[in-house]
């Protein structure tokens, strides 16, 4: 009998009941090892199904595409894991928290990284939807953790809008499922995403286009594509700063993954629509993000924006659905996940040891904290697009793969925008490393904050510089696969 | 052909300038110095570049890691290699005289980017995939924004956000032929032009010559160049004007000439760039007049010789639409010599300057003067460098830009061509000249006349510095000596990175009716003489006062360098946007002060318009987000119904 | 039960379930708005049961039950509770008036007709009518949640496209499979008492559950 | 080897003959405002006592400016050297009109940072002024120099040109000859600071260019200075006889020829120098700024020479 997925599903939700019991100061360490745990857990499946192998039984099903995201919440999660040690011992040596609410804080940590996981492992669409509601409902309360009136406020945003978003997305589900029903009739796998996406070019087209414009809307709020993206910036400036960095670089993809599965269909059954869609957000996300980029005042915010910006370039990228652009798109994902969760540590750091997140009044940073500054100044770069980092790589794979369509309106809004989030970015993190420090800084210790960043940047500048053929081949065989060229 | 040789020569020119660039983090003190050692060590090996390609041939490395984007390898082939060889020597000097300074103790970190610098540009000159290419372009931009972002961190930025506008021109330039060569190694890349038919050629040039005009001062893109010069260190100047101006010529060359490849029809594209280059020239020329800091001077002026330079490549273009390929590798070989020359005058320019500023501790010409007396050696290796700046035989400045008139000169009567060469000849003839003088000017208020202000002048910069600087005041007079021998170098190496067809009439041109070792000879061997029968009168000569009317001279008794310039000025008024400002003079009553300031246009009619709009775009935009919960589920409903009613319509 | 009276029962629910998503946008008061959202579900209830009984997709019984007992009964009672725990007072304001909120709600459900009407000739149930209005009823309850101003509200107007939501699923496909519905249950009720904890959290830290004080967060 | 000698032979002619052609000119000039004037071999006189005079230098000078006179003349002589006088060969054949052009820069930009030396305001003021015209006179001059290698077939060697020019006989007497010609007779009086660009007799300070670089000059420099100037005005004089209107000069080395060709120049020489001297007698100095017009105007004549050699 097969355990894989149960394996790395029960792992976090055992990780959240330990870190209930644990005693005190150990609840960290719990949810460090569970998501270590989950991470090598996950390998070998990931493994095997880049290789071709899908794991698929009883309810779960795991593919290429879904080992990716799998492998980034891992990641992810193992990173905010150990930063958050060191934030929440910080938070509460300043009175902010009690060790209860750590406790709550790992709790929820753990189920939240739970349902993200079964997001990407669940065969069915319609359980998909519970697990990304699901996540909504558990980040809902790390969001509000502070329970300052702003972060209750932000937390309530978040909770209203991504439940009208899943709700809509519902809407499509149910308008697929009616498609399929003539097909598939009452069959109870009819929901089942490979059941699915073989009917799904005699699927009805009207419907599906239909559901589909349900489903970007839905699952769009939560990845925050704009017009839908409102609640993000909220939730990410107002959230503990780990779990902004989970939010940004594995719940948003989570939403991903689950609009992915339906363009896949939809474009199955009818070519080109759910592409344009996509082209469509993408591009709008990316202008409106750029523009938000310039104004911000608030780090965190700034940096939700830019997540924003790099969830439209993603979106644009698997719009444009080459194989070349799908290939550039699926590693952006990877490249944006590491590196946004390196600023958002770093910017952390920041945080913690000015005690403000307003860029204007920090100064100095090179002097005062110049471990947190290098990383800091390092992931700005790598963020915005410039080499040898990682996000360039995927950036200029996607103008590649629009280019090579012909798309050359793409491209240049693209490079345009790209320009945009470049120069507000650069202007309002350099000018914090400037100057001279005043007021009381506390700078942030410990090896367990720095030892995540320097983890994630090292990552991010090799996959900048090289790319392993193993690597190469599993995201080629995935974009292969999703574009149809197999 | 000797494989573990190539292999030897590309460890040693690369493997100490990475070693330098991680040595310079850490964080002890003398970090700085072994960095820029390492690094100086590396540029030795780079210097062995040429002399090793003359030896064994093409220079081959892949490196085993892939990137995303296939391998890494390069090519030093002819060009790159005469390139290479060059940029190092320069580096070698710049460093050297960084090392020399007592005044500047090499920062570990200033280092260690000077290292990465090192590093982008030398890979950026010989990468042969895109990927490497674009990696190496890009973090030159990179490494000199890490240079330059010391004491005006504003100017720092306006230069990162335009070069990365600029990269990103490249970057989609560079994916256009990419999706039509469909291979990762550049030297597979040739006349892609074909494939690509005239208009998306057209616009990968026209993208291509913005992108890297970004780098070298293009207008309108050249807004961040005076600033950045102004506050960035003398080094960073230093290097960012010569050895990345040279790497992004040489990409460019290659890109246009080699990868793209000209073809008849392209007749327009270069009038037009003739004419934003020619704009360029003239316009930094005229500018470069009324800078009251050497540094912008040397800004502007840099500006002026790239202009020139892309203007080169824009004949080079049109040369080919007249089915003139001799001619069209001489105006090419012009281009890329002159590139070649300048990187060497104006780094002695600014090493000089530098040094002057140094010792003076002004950064304004108008305090400086006399500077020769006090610095003989110094003013000595200046006025070399000022005498190639402004084009004076047989300096290595007039070599080349005398073989860019003789290309235009001998170019006319070809087809279409005849009032627009006589134009190009105009516009070196008034920007060469107004550059030389304000060379001149440059020179004669720094260097020359009584001191301007009574700041004691020390000499802190020692004398090891005189030793770089005279290597490369050397090299000016020698690259202007054997001028002929580099441009059949570069003409054999223009020949082999493009697919210009092979016409022998190009050697006319080349060095037809200059000789320049006999000309230069005659030159010097009349000075001696006039000088030794001169001096067989034996007269005494005395030393006294300048001729006053009588009345003493004080430090405000000389021709102000602001008036030195006036008269261009006023010829030249319409175009400078000068406003006379007048305001109370403190020191004396019931006095007005009158001081002009001039703008820079293209900042005030250009930058901060589009800046201003687009920060009003974005506060439009910033609005929708308003904080009301309602309001966003409004814009949920709104897409909804739009999408809805689109797709049951559309 | 024949075809004809299903029909028309199915087709009078319908209609009821539309009336009080405009009945709802009508109201001021808190507890009308709970009445009328706990009637819709009852009508929602009564459909599952009719479509079940004329088409044999018994699961629908138990849907229809479920609806019952948390729509009808748990969630009204629970948000009224709420409610007066919270003094929420009894007023819910509007942005927009009565007249104009109706006359957007008119808009939305011709919108729905417009945009569904190419999908009723590729559905084939007996209820497949109840698209637009299910459509409409989603709609309108998205436009009470952009119009309340009131947490409480915005929740209802959450239950109400959700009760939308079903009317579709049902009209359409006579319910998803079961697994997926009864989650999607669960989580519906997940939603009501997670909604609920924070509107104990922000009316304790606000004093109000007025969303128009959450207005801080902003550019 | 006759060759040779001949052309070394009229390098050093046109050198020695300089100072005279000087003389001529303010011999004609005085005559043609009713003065006696001195003696045509008065500069000749000038310049042997300004050479065994003491000199006495400023004291704000650095070493630059004692080596300055020898390279002006040092570039004075190189350019005689290149330039034909009666005879189309040249000495040193190793430059051609480009270069030319950038050695009287070189000159210019020494005589102009000479005159910044002395720290003195009437330097400043010349060599400012001196660099404003220089900027002006520049495309003209590069343009009617083109215009004439275009007509003769695109080559700048200096010996080319007349060569090219006589074989085409008395036709090229083309429009494009005659602007170009003129143009470059403007640059001529612009370049060797003649009126209206400069008056050489003055000594006001507010008008004066040319001499106020030298203001600081005296005894040798001071004398070799002036010989260099005089030496420009020839080196000008005969590149308009001999590469605009080269009727007339020795193509070979026969007696008869030379002798034509000697009689020539120094009529074409002698015609230029009085046009030069009734110039300064009936024009007053420019206004300085009313100098741009008159440059601009050479300007448009070189360009319009261009023009002509292709549309007519």
């Amino acid at each position: 009998m097969m355990i894989d997925v149960e394996i790395i599903l029960l792992i976090p939700a055992a990780a959240a009941l330990l870190s209930a019991v644990s005693p005190k100061g150990r609840a960290a360490s719990v949810s460090v090892i569970g998501s270590a745990a989950v991470l090598i857990a996950s390998i070998p499946m990931c493994i095997r199904a880049f290789e071709g192998t899908v794991t698929e039984y009883g309810m779960w099903y795991v593919d290429g595409l879904s080992s990716l995201f799998i492998l980034i919440i891992g990641m992810i999660g193992v990173m905010s894991a150990m930063y958050s040690r060191g934030y929440l011992l910080r938070d509460k040596e300043e009175g902010e928290i009690g060790t209860g609410d750590i406790r709550q804080y790992h709790i929820m940590f753990n189920l939240f990284l739970a349902t993200m996981l079964s997001v990407c492992v669940v065969s069915s669409v319609g359980v998909m939807w519970i697990a990304i509601e699901m996540t909504t409902l558990v980040s809902a309360f790390l969001v509000g953790f502070y329970r300052r009136n702003s972060a209750l406020e932000a937390a309530w945003k978040y909770l209203m809008i991504c439940s009208v978003g899943i709700t809509l997305g519902l809407v499509g589900i149910t308008l697929v499922y009616a498609s399929s029903s003539h097909i598939l009739g009452d069959d109870p796998g009819a929901l089942n995403w490979p059941i699915l996406f073989e009917a799904a070019s005699g699927l009805d087209p009207v419907l599906i286009k239909m559901a589909f414009v349900f489903i970007i809307i839905g699952f769009g709020t939560k990845m925050g594509l704009v017009p839908m993206h409102t609640w993000l910036p909220d939730a990410h400036s107002q959230s503990p700063t780990p779990i902004s960095a989970m939010l940004s670089a594995a719940l948003l993809n989570c939403a991903l993954y689950a609009i992915l599965r339906f363009q896949m269909i939809a474009e199955a059954t009818v070519p080109g629509f759910a592409s344009a869609l996509m082209i469509g957000f993408g591009i709008l996300s990316l202008a409106v993000a750029g523009a938000f980029i310039l104004i911000s005042k608030d780090i965190k915010r700034m940096l939700a924006y830019s997540s924003i910006e790099h969830m439209g370039i993603i979106t644009i990228g698997f719009g444009i659905g080459t194989p070349l652009a799908v290939f550039g798109a699926l590693f952006h994902i990877i490249a944006h996940s590491v590196t946004k969760s390196l600023v958002f540590f770093s910017a952390g750091n920041v945080i913690q040891g000015y005690g403000t997140r307003d860029m204007d009044s920090v100064r100095g940073l090179g002097k005062s904290m110049p471990g947190t500054a290098f990383m800091l100044g390092a992931g700005t770069l790598a963020i915005v697009g410039l080499p040898p980092f990682s996000v360039f790589v995927g950036e200029i794979t996607i103008l590649s793969g629009a280019i090579g369509a012909g798309m050359y309106h793409i491209a240049l809004l693209i490079a345009a925008f790209i320009v945009l989030v470049f120069a507000g970015f650069t202007r309002n993190i350099f000018s914090m490393m400037r100057g001279e420090p005043s007021g009381k800084i506390k700078a942030p210790r410990g090896i367990l904050r720095m030892l995540p960043m320097t983890v994630l940047f090292l990552i991010t500048l090799f996959l900048g510089l090289f790319m392993p053929e193993q690597m190469s081949d599993a995201l080629w065989s995935i974009a292969d696969w999703f574009t149809g060229a197999v | 052909m000797f494989s573990v040789y190539e292999e030897l020569f590309i460890s040693l020119m690369f493997i100490p300038a990475a070693a330098g660039a991680i040595v310079g983090m850490i964080p002890i003190k003398c970090s700085g110095n072994v960095a820029a050692f390492l690094c100086g060590t590396s540029a030795f090996f780079g210097i062995l570049s040429y002399p090793l390609y003359l030896y064994g041939g093409d220079i081959a490395f892949t490196f085993p890691l892939p990137s995303a984007w296939g391998p890494y390898s390069i090519l030093i082939d002819e060009l790159p290699a005469m390139m290479i060889s060059l940029s190092s020597a320069v580096f070698l000097a710049v460093l050297a005289h960084m090392i020399f300074s007592v005044s500047v103790s090499a920062e570990g970190r200033y280092s260690s980017t000077i290292c990465a610098l090192f590093i982008s540009c030398m890979l950026a000159m010989c990468a042969d995939t895109v990927i490497l290419l674009l990696i190496a372009w890009e973090a030159v931009t990179l490494s000199t924004f890490l240079m330059a972002s010391g004491k005006n961190g504003a100017a720092a930025w306006k230069f990162l956000v335009i070069a990365h506008i600029g990269g990103l021109m490249v970057i989609c330039a560079f994916l256009v032929m990419l999706s039509y060569s469909g291979d990762h190694t550049l030297s597979s890349w040739s006349d892609l032009g074909n494939a690509m038919g005239l208009p998306a050629s057209c616009g990968a040039i026209a993208l291509l010559f913005m992108g890297f005009g970004t780098k070298l001062g293009l207008i309108p893109f050249h807004v961040w160049i005076p600033d950045l010069y102004a506050s960035a260190p003398t080094h960073t100047s230093a290097l960012m004007s010569t050895v990345s101006s040279n790497a992004a010529v040489m990409i460019l060359f290659k890109s246009i000439f080699g990868y793209i490849g000209v073809s008849e029809g392209m007749y327009v594209l270069a009038v037009i760039l003739m004419a934003a280059s020619s704009f360029t020239a003239v316009w930094s020329a005229l500018e470069s007049l009324v800078q009251t800091e050497p540094k912008r001077i040397l800004a502007y002026s840099g500006m002026e010789n790239m202009a020139l330079v892309l203007l080169c490549f824009s004949i080079g273009i049109l040369f080919s639409d007249g089915g003139s390929p001799g001619l069209m590798t001489v105006v090419l070989v012009a281009g890329l010599f002159h590139v070649m020359n300048h990187s060497v005058f104006k780094s002695l320019m600014i090493l000089a300057v530098g040094s002057a500023e140094d010792c003076t501790g002004e950064t304004a010409i108008e305090k400086m003067g006399g500077l020769a007396k006090i610095m003989p050696a110094f003013s000595l290796v200046a006025l070399v460098a000022v005498l190639s700046m402004a084009a004076i035989p047989p300096f290595n400045g007039f070599a080349s830009e005398w073989l860019m008139i003789q290309s235009m000169m001998g170019g006319e009567g070809i087809h279409m061509t005849e009032i627009i060469l006589p134009l190009g000849v105009a516009v070196l003839g008034i920007s060469g000249m107004m550059a030389a003088v304000s060379y001149a000017r440059l020179y004669g208020f720094m260097f020359l006349g009584r001191p301007r202000s009574e700041k004691p002048v020390s000499s802190k910069v020692g004398t090891a510095v005189l030793v770089p600087m005279a290597a490369l005041a050397l090299l000016c007079f020698a690259m202007g000596i054997f001028c002929s021998q580099i441009m059949e170098k570069l003409a054999r190496g223009v020949a082999a990175a493009t697919s210009i067809p092979s016409d022998d009439s190009f050697v006319n041109h080349l060095s037809g009716t200059l000789n320049m070792p006999i000309m230069a000879g005659i030159l010097l061997m009349a000075i001696f003489a006039a000088y030794v029968l001169s001096r067989a009168f034996r007269k005494k000569s005395a030393r006294s006062p300048t001729w006053d009317c009588g009345t003493p001279l004080d430090e405000n008794m000389q021709y102000s360098s602001m008036g030195f310039s006036q008269p261009l000025v006023r010829v030249f008024h319409p175009l400078y946007g000068d406003v006379v400002e007048i305001s109370d003079d403190e020191s004396s009553e019931n006095r007005k002060r009158y001081s002009i300031k001039f703008a820079e246009p293209f900042v005030e009619h250009l930058y901060v318009p589009i800046g201003n709009l687009i920060m009003r775009g974005a506060r439009r935009v910033g609005s929708t987000q308003n904080g009301n919960i309602q309001t966003y589920l409004g814009y949920i409903l709104a897409v909804l119904v739009v999408l809805l009613v689109a797709v049951r319509f559309v | 039960m024949d075809a004809a009276i299903s029909g028309n029962l199915i087709d009078l629910c319908v209609v009821a379930m539309l009336l009080l998503s405009m009945l709802a946008m009508t109201t001021t008061r808190i507890a009308q708005l709970l009445n009328a959202f706990a009637v819709q579900s009852l009508f929602l209830a009564f459909l599952a049961f009719v479509i079940a009984d004329s088409t044999g997709h018994t699961e629908l019984f138990i849907m229809g039950g479920i609806t019952f007992a948390v729509k009808v009964i748990g969630i009204p009672w629970a948000m009224r509770n709420t409610a007066m725990r919270l003094h929420a007072g009894r007023e819910i304001d509007s942005t927009m008036g009565i007249p104009g909120s109706l006359l957007v709600s008119a808009t939305l459900i011709i919108v729905a007709y417009l945009v569904t009407e190419p999908l009723m000739a590729t559905v084939d149930t007996i209820a497949r009518n109840c698209l637009a209005m299910s459509m409409s009823v989603i709609l309108i309850g998205l436009f009470m949640m952009v119009t309340r101003r009131k947490a409480m509200a915005e929740a209802v107007g959450l239950l109400i496209m959700e009760n939308g939501l079903f009317l579709g699923v049902m009209s359409i496909s006579y319910g998803m499979p079961l697994v997926v519905e009864m989650g999607i249950f669960f989580d519906v009720l997940m939603v009501a008492v997670i909604v609920g904890i924070f509107a104990l959290r922000i009316n304790k830290a606000f004093d109000s559950i007025d969303t128009s004080v959450l207005r801080r967060l902003k550019e | 080897m006759i060759e040779f000698v001949l052309s070394a032979a009229q390098s050093v002619l046109m050198i020695a003959l300089a100072p005279l052609f000087a003389g001529i000119l303010k011999k004609a000039k005085a005559r043609m405002q009713h003065r006696n004037g001195s003696s045509i071999f008065q500069p000749y006189r000038d310049v042997a006592k300004l050479l065994r005079k003491n000199e006495t230098v400023s004291e704000s000078s650095s070493l630059l400016f004692r080596f300055i006179p020898y390279v002006c003349f040092g570039s004075m002589v190189l350019l005689s050297l290149m330039t034909p006088f009666f005879f189309v060969d040249v000495a040193a054949p190793y430059g051609d009109l480009i270069s030319m052009v950038y050695i009287f820069t070189l000159y210019r930009l020494m005589m102009v940072l000479g005159g910044l030396e002395g720290g003195s305001v009437f330097g400043g003021m010349g060599s400012s002024r001196e660099m404003m015209m220089s900027v002006l006179i520049e495309p003209s001059l590069l343009l009617s120099l083109m215009a004439l290698a275009g007509l003769t077939g695109g080559s700048t060697a200096v010996s080319d040109i007349p060569r090219e020019l006589i074989g085409m006989g008395v036709i090229v007497l083309a429009p494009a000859l005659v602007l170009a010609a003129s143009s470059f007779f403007i640059t001529l009086l612009a370049e060797n600071s003649r009126v209206p660009f400069d008056n050489p007799s003055t000594h006001l300070e507010l008008t004066m260019v040319h001499e106020g670089m030298l203001v600081e000059y005296s005894g040798r420099g001071l004398g070799l200075m002036d010989l260099s100037s005089m030496m420009r005005l020839m080196i000008f004089s005969s590149m308009l006889c001999t590469l605009f209107f080269p009727w007339g000069m020795a193509l070979t080395a026969s007696p008869f020829a030379i002798f034509v060709g000697l009689a020539a120049i120094f009529a074409k020489v002698l015609f230029v120098t009085l046009a030069i001297a009734l110039i300064e007698s009936y024009l007053a100095k420019y206004r300085l700024f009313r100098l741009p017009n008159l440059l601009t105007a050479s300007f448009a004549l070189s360009l319009m020479a261009m023009i002509s050699l292709y549309i007519l």
